[in-house]
């Protein structure tokens, strides 16, 4: 067996140096009614690499791969190129089979990325301090809206309509155990966000009111106006980004002195894996930074006086305070932080610049001949690399029917809001770097026929 | 060589990323009053100084690839490239979440086939894939145990037992979803007090969590009769699976009677830790709690065809499901790599799998008996790890001395003072991926230090001395926390 | 540009260290005649990543891959599962971007993966010693001749019709220009090698005997009377190994006293590639070892007599003997060898053996089924994993045919031979663990209806 | 921690790899008499210790990965990671040589386009692929030459004149192809003396082999004379392609009249060192020397079709084809490699290569010459690499020491002891894939270490002290071969 070193002979030296007969012996306390003798029925033996590989090509033969055909999904999830560097790094075993880095002296390369990370996602999201990352943005949006009670002891989130609808469910999820009242509705096809709606319904009894920028339909707004109306009745305001490239070209959220910015990093280093792992993003204001959920990592000095860096203000963390601790959580999504840093070190601010006005340019050219084809009305005002198209017919069999002709054309409303009637004919599309003049073209095309 | 962080040797005028020109025609823009203006602050560097900078930075770490990671509770074995192989492949690398359920049938087949291993090796009804990591499984299983109580009316049961010696997510989780914790003694040998667990069983009892095989790595011995004294009230038994490499293939947690159990990939199954995470933690669930199993869910139908069940079509097929932990699948990139471990192993080297975890603990605790203090070795075999006490070392000296000298034996030390039963706990996790040579090794570099400990040999105290880094100082870290980079002339102009 | 650091900034600050007004300056060597002012006409500019991979990929599409197919090609590079780690491996930058040890201090990794290469080689291949990889087969094959003549002094070399036909012609090539004289013949489709017929014409002028073990077409016979008849005549016995895995079911050329033995180490570790870049492996008697081409390295002590690893014997080299050198030499197949290494550390003595047997048996198992195909005839009377079959007709307009059936079926003589008339009809066929019995079946089924 | 052979650790009886049991049926085998009986004696890893010991083993080198590694006339640049993804993708990491033509245009496409490029860049009339590395490449440019002249029927011309700083492979190239090598003089600034060169030319003289950019540093003023005079005698000019990339985009090699240049893919065009090779040597060739290339031989047809000449149509498309130097294609895996470098780079970004190369190059002259004698540096600016002695080192000391004590100061040594024509050879080479601040520190290590071995420090002769190994015995390893392992249980039993 390729991953057992172990050889008969070691195991009968073993067996004799622990003083037991067999094997069975050492599973003594298993009683007997447990104890299977033999492998497990119905379930087959092992197999050779070659075998597992082959069995594993074949399942994967049977997706169609987002670079083999004209591709427009979007809805939280962004397929991006990623430089090949990324994934050679966090590969180096050193990164990949290390642990989390609770031994500060044999763990400066994970923990000093990590504290580049914190940074790098701190000036991206325009606040004070980020955390380690969390599992994605969707639980990270969870846990902000938890933090935002636990700082304002109030139990109720008013959630934009715009907010992605699987986060939505993440929260109204978790609120039926933990009783937090959520507020939420679906969207309507305006041309702008909510933002007035939101700012009318702030009460008492808000703790925060939760906001996607740009959101769920692509539309973006000023969050200024927002945070004022949240902080007059000391509520938070969060800012839920699910498209961090974006940022490269927009205001961010902390500028417009949002409280709590939480978002999925997945545009930047992660790629796409069919929904996980991503990374979470996670930053708030200074005041709040021992309310923070996950992993933090700090600087500090070693016995020589040297700078080095360690897991810190673990306090709040479960392995210390069990029932007591800011979230249950133990796990942060370490090497996909280290993609995200990675690339964005290589994008620099120069890149990532760079790489929004390609995604949005190209964006807007998209818009702008999907809106010719006949029976299709361009839905916002505004937009980043993201755009929501109201079709002549409902969009779930238009995508069906654009995908047989080999065109992964977008996310239907539908699919996203299966009891919305008034969004049956919505269709998010997105447009990144990754997306070519002929993509857009082919897409136009077929979706004129599809539409005819 | 000290390595700067990015802050210090990049410029955000610097990058290490090409784009065609002809990708950015100069035209209007669409992002209203929008445009950011102020700088950013991101740091780049051109490719040839990232690759070195990473490079050298991967280079302070330890790792499993590097040497023996004896981290008890933590499992840190091999990490098979094959499965890192697979994971790459396009077909599923490179495919959306929300792609047509038609093209993404080998995705849906990995789910479908690594859910049905799952339920096999564990004897189980059901599983719920979306848990992103093993505390997140926790939540679920217990979510499903408030659902299921709730279903039948029985929402005040509020109490969740949970052994002393468990991991501190237990009762974390619990509390979480608003139960009220309490702990259950444990036996002199190491294992819950069954007679006291009984005593306190009731009507106000929604669940027993209990980690099997235990902390201090013992099996729990009367698991069934737990579960059946649970179920006689009423209750739910939660099993915490993070120990079930030691039992893969030869036990099967349903038919100990146990409700719902997460697993973390990563342990049992060798998904590699990055350095904390990701983590993929899937939970199975007795055919009590199956039905309130998280979307998104999937399903085989008759035909092969593979359905992803979510909320549009939940009401038809899985009508009571407590909803979505996270916006989708799960973690995807890991169930490939689990998939391809547990193919490469099968039935039968999974067997193997949990007989050489539990043959090394064995080994490692019986090698190290005589000098460092085994506080359940009387008790008889442990099962995937060994479990150690300070006990015996001389005045003022610590586990975390031990802990620290060992790396100056160029090995990862051991989890220290965990689980908290035991006094200076030293938990040992071998694994069955190292070879009889490696286990010699480790056990004469331990042997060593933990004379010095017992002779109180004063370098122990500061240690480590020939690792990147010395003792660091953690107090100041946590008093003035320092947690992003600020440039220091920056700072300077601003006093 | 992303491989290159320098800033703008950078630029003129260094031009003004160097007291140079400009980049033009430091070319000033540099007739004006021969300095272009622009970039060169008529080739394009720099492109991002993204564009490269897909340019590349879609390169990389317009070819069958081996794995895509049933695939039965071998005469000299054969299709083997290589295990993931060996890639990631090699692909560590330590390996992959060091240099030729020249260092020892800091180059040990190399160095000693250098000597446990030698070492599993001339294990293999039965020599005493072995050296640290050349190019390929066919210039060790070359290589291994020229060395002959250096130690007996003589300038014919003898080259068995089996022997591969573009390792003949290599030696052809090189010897118009040494003036040694090569003889060669075409192979007869006979059921063993021409081991007889070599026995007769070893003279006292022929440096060297070259055989191919298992031979061309796939034919093995036993070499220790060739080994004895040129000894008689104070010539070597050079054999040429195109398949190693063929040595963990056979006996070594070594073993039966063959005085050089070179061969091919792709199917280990390397992969197929086109071609290459592969790696030449070296394996001599001890008494011979002076005289041997290519790098070597060897076991010492550093100044606290610890053992560490140094190239040696490099005063046969060029860099140090110049016009003088045993050749010209300096690069060796590093990287290659490391490959080969490591898949030779992880199948081991035992998975070699099992390795080859399953080979052989696929081979056996192939070989009965092929021969049952109306008009099809096995050649070989014994074979390790390759076999040559005589067709009905012509094989090269078969082969064709085939591949357009989505069956790449082996190598057709009269590629190899295309004056050989009467080898056209001549088909030789390989089958590692990497085909399966379904590629064979399906193989057989077309072959029937070609020949039809 | 001492990493130990594989051969003391592994088992003959360990593997880390599997086979299907299916694969393996027993019956008879077709091995006639030669089935293997004795045992072989390699030993196995499992797939985890193997990673291991490949893993700590690499943890021993130096690497361009992480440093600067300033070895002149090598080339240490950045080796970027897509071109290594890109030669893996299967469209070219699995297709064989001998595959069906139609199934392998896209490979030969490679080819045909890398061609394309050197072709333009250095503006010959045709291109050479096959040969290994760059010595296999001389070899093909010598042999072109010796072709021609023989289709000339002036096989009678014996003398190749080469420059005494030249490349040992030049002499050692010629001397195997069956010439006479005569040296040509240097001239005070450390270039071929036209003077002499010209009095020596005749009708003996089959060609003149000059690396350009020369080993010193510096460009030759006088090649396009060089070239003119032999050819007026009716030789041929073969220039060493080693510096190409020095002048990379700037300037042409076919401007100045060479028939044949081999070029190292690894040094223009960032192919990686591996340790010490796969090299690859493409030889661009005049159009008087391109008739006689080596088999196989690319070329596009009218119809976009890639044909691919081998012996079977050389007859018709390539009479003159002085044969095959290599089984197959040559080293199609480099070619992927330096086609997507080079289009990566674009003919704007090459011409940047050299002008980076070159500017980084001579700030490390100028930053350096006042503490290092630099021989040819009153001549003006160097080329890629800048040239310094052991002139004014106290005594006894050496230019090995102070290569030495660069490996404690982190670094990888310069090229020590060449080019021959200067006492204690410096050559250092910062490749253009450093930035200013690398540059710098490098820079400030070796000034520290020029003023020790100015001022006799003695600690400077037992360097390295840091690194894995201290100075290794050359002699003895020569004098009593080691080549490979043996049991020194076995040796002692024997004895």
């Amino acid at each position: 067996m390729r991953y057992l070193p172990l050889t008969p002979d070691d195991r009968r030296a073993m067996l004799a140096t622990i003083g037991a007969a067999s094997i069975d012996d050492l599973f003594v306390d298993v009683p007997e009614h447990a104890r299977l003798s033999g492998p497990i029925d119905g379930l087959p033996n092992h197999a050779s690499e070659l075998a597992v590989e082959r069995h594993m090509a074949a399942l994967a033969r049977q997706n169609v791969a987002a670079g083999d055909v004209p591709f427009f999904l979007g809805a939280g999830a962004y397929r991006h190129h990623v430089p090949a560097s990324v994934d050679h790094l966090i590969q180096r075993g050193e990164f990949l089979t290390a642990y989390t880095p609770y031994q500060p002296e044999i763990a400066q390369g994970t923990l000093q990325m990590l504290f580049e990370f914190q940074t790098q996602v701190a000036r991206l999201l325009g606040t004070d301090v980020a955390n380690a990352s969390m599992y994605d943005g969707s639980t990270a949006c969870w846990e902000a809206i938890v933090m935002a009670r636990r700082i304002t002891r109030r139990g109720k989130a008013i959630l934009s309509s715009g907010l992605h609808p699987h986060y939505v469910s993440v929260a109204r999820t978790m609120a039926t155990f933990t009783g937090d009242a959520i507020e939420a509705t679906a969207p309507c096809l305006d041309a702008g966000p909510d933002t007035a709606s939101l700012i009318d319904r702030i009460d008492d009894d808000t703790s925060c009111v939760v906001v996607q920028y740009p959101d769920i339909l692509g539309r973006i707004g000023d969050l200024s106006d927002l945070a004022a109306a949240c902080h007059a009745k000391k509520a938070l305001l969060i800012a839920v980004v699910t498209e961090p490239v974006a940022l490269g070209a927009l205001k961010s959220p902390g500028e417009m002195d949002a409280d709590i910015v939480v978002g999925e990093g997945q545009s930047i280093g992660v790629g796409l894996q069919f929904g996980g792992p991503y990374v979470g993003l996670f930053g708030c204001k200074q005041k709040y930074v021992r309310q923070m959920p996950g992993r933090l990592c700090g600087e500090t000095v070693d016995a020589d006086g040297k700078r080095g860096f360690v897991l810190t203000l673990s306090t709040r963390e479960q392995h210390i305070r069990r029932e007591k601790a800011t979230s249950n959580i133990c796990t942060n999504s370490g090497l996909c932080a280290l993609a995200f840093s990675i690339h964005m070190t290589l994008l620099g601010e120069a890149g990532l610049r760079d790489l929004a006005a390609i995604n949005h340019a190209g964006a807007v050219a998209a818009a702008e001949r999907l809106a010719r084809v006949p029976g299709v009305t361009l839905v916002n005002d505004a937009f980043f690399n993201e755009f929501t198209l109201e079709l002549s017919k409902e969009a779930r069999p238009v995508v069906r029917a654009l995908a047989d002709r080999g065109v992964l054309a977008g996310v239907s409303l539908g699919r996203l809001y299966p009891n919305e009637e008034s969004l049956a004919n919505g269709l998010v599309v997105a447009v990144t770097e990754t997306t070519t003049a002929e993509d857009v073209e082919t897409f136009a095309t077929e979706l004129e026929e599809v539409l005819a | 060589l000290e390595e700067p962080l990015i802050f210090e040797i990049g410029s955000t005028e610097t990058t290490g990323v090409d784009f065609d020109d002809s990708g950015a025609p100069a035209q209007g823009h669409k992002l209203g009053n929008l445009v950011r203006t102020a700088p950013i602050g991101l740091p780049g560097l051109s490719e040839p100084e990232a690759v070195r900078h990473y490079t050298r930075l991967s280079r302070q770490n330890y790792a499993i690839d590097l040497g023996l990671f004896p981290l008890g509770s933590c499992t840190m074995k091999h990490n098979p490239r094959l499965n890192e192989k697979v994971a790459r492949l396009p077909g599923f690398a490179d495919i959306h979440p929300l792609a047509p359920v038609d093209t993404v049938q080998g995705a849906l087949g990995v789910i479908n086939e690594l859910a049905f291993w799952l339920i096999g090796l564990t004897g189980m009804y059901g599983v719920a894939m979306s848990p992103k990591a093993g505390a997140h499984g926790e939540l679920c299983g217990i979510l499903c145990i408030k659902a299921a109580l709730e279903k039948r009316g029985e929402g005040h049961r509020k109490v969740v037992l949970v052994p002393e010696s468990a991991h501190g997510t237990n009762p974390a989780t619990a509390a979480f979803a608003g139960f009220t914790v309490e702990d259950i003694p444990a036996t002199a040998e190491g294992r819950v007090d069954l007679a006291a667990l009984k005593a306190r069983l009731g009507q106000d009892v929604a669940a027993v969590m209990i980690t099997n095989p235990n902390t201090c790595g013992l099996f729990e011995r009367d698991m069934k009769a737990i579960s059946d004294a649970v179920h006689a009230v009423g209750g739910y038994v939660y099993c915490d699976g993070a120990n079930f490499n030691a039992i893969v293939g030869r036990v099967r947690p349903g038919d100990l009677g146990v409700d719902a159990m997460h697993i973390n990939l990563h342990k049992t199954f060798s998904t590699p830790h990055g350095g904390g995470g990701p983590g993929s933690g899937p939970v199975v669930l007795s055919e009590a709690l199956a039905p309130f199993g998280p979307l998104p869910f999937t399903a085989r139908y008759e035909d092969g065809h593979i359905r992803l069940i979510e909320e549009e079509t939940a009401g038809e097929d899985h009508p009571d499901s407590f909803g979505r932990m996270t916006a989708f699948h799960g973690q995807m990139g890991m169930f490939t790599r689990a998939l391809a471990y547990i193919l490469s192993h099968g039935a039968d080297g999974l067997k193997q799998v949990a007989e050489d975890a539990v043959l090394n603990a064995n080994y490692m605790l019986r090698s190290l008996d005589d000098v460092l203090d085994a506080p359940f070795g009387p008790s008889g075999p442990c099962m995937h790890e060994a479990l150690f006490s300070d006990e015996g070392f001389a005045e003022g000296f610590t586990t975390l001395d031990v802990a620290k000298a060992l790396i100056d034996e160029g090995y990862h030390p051991m989890t220290m003072y965990f689980p908290l039963v035991v006094h200076g706990a030293m938990l040992v996790e071998p694994t069955e991926t190292e070879s009889k040579a490696a286990l010699d090794q480790f056990i004469g570099a331990l042997r060593s230090v933990a004379a010095r400990a017992k002779t109180g040999d004063e370098s122990l105290k500061t240690a480590p001395h020939f690792a990147p880094r010395r003792r660091l100082d953690e107090t100041l870290a946590a008093r003035k926390p320092v947690l992003v980079w600020s440039d220091p002339a920056l700072a300077q102009a601003a006093e």
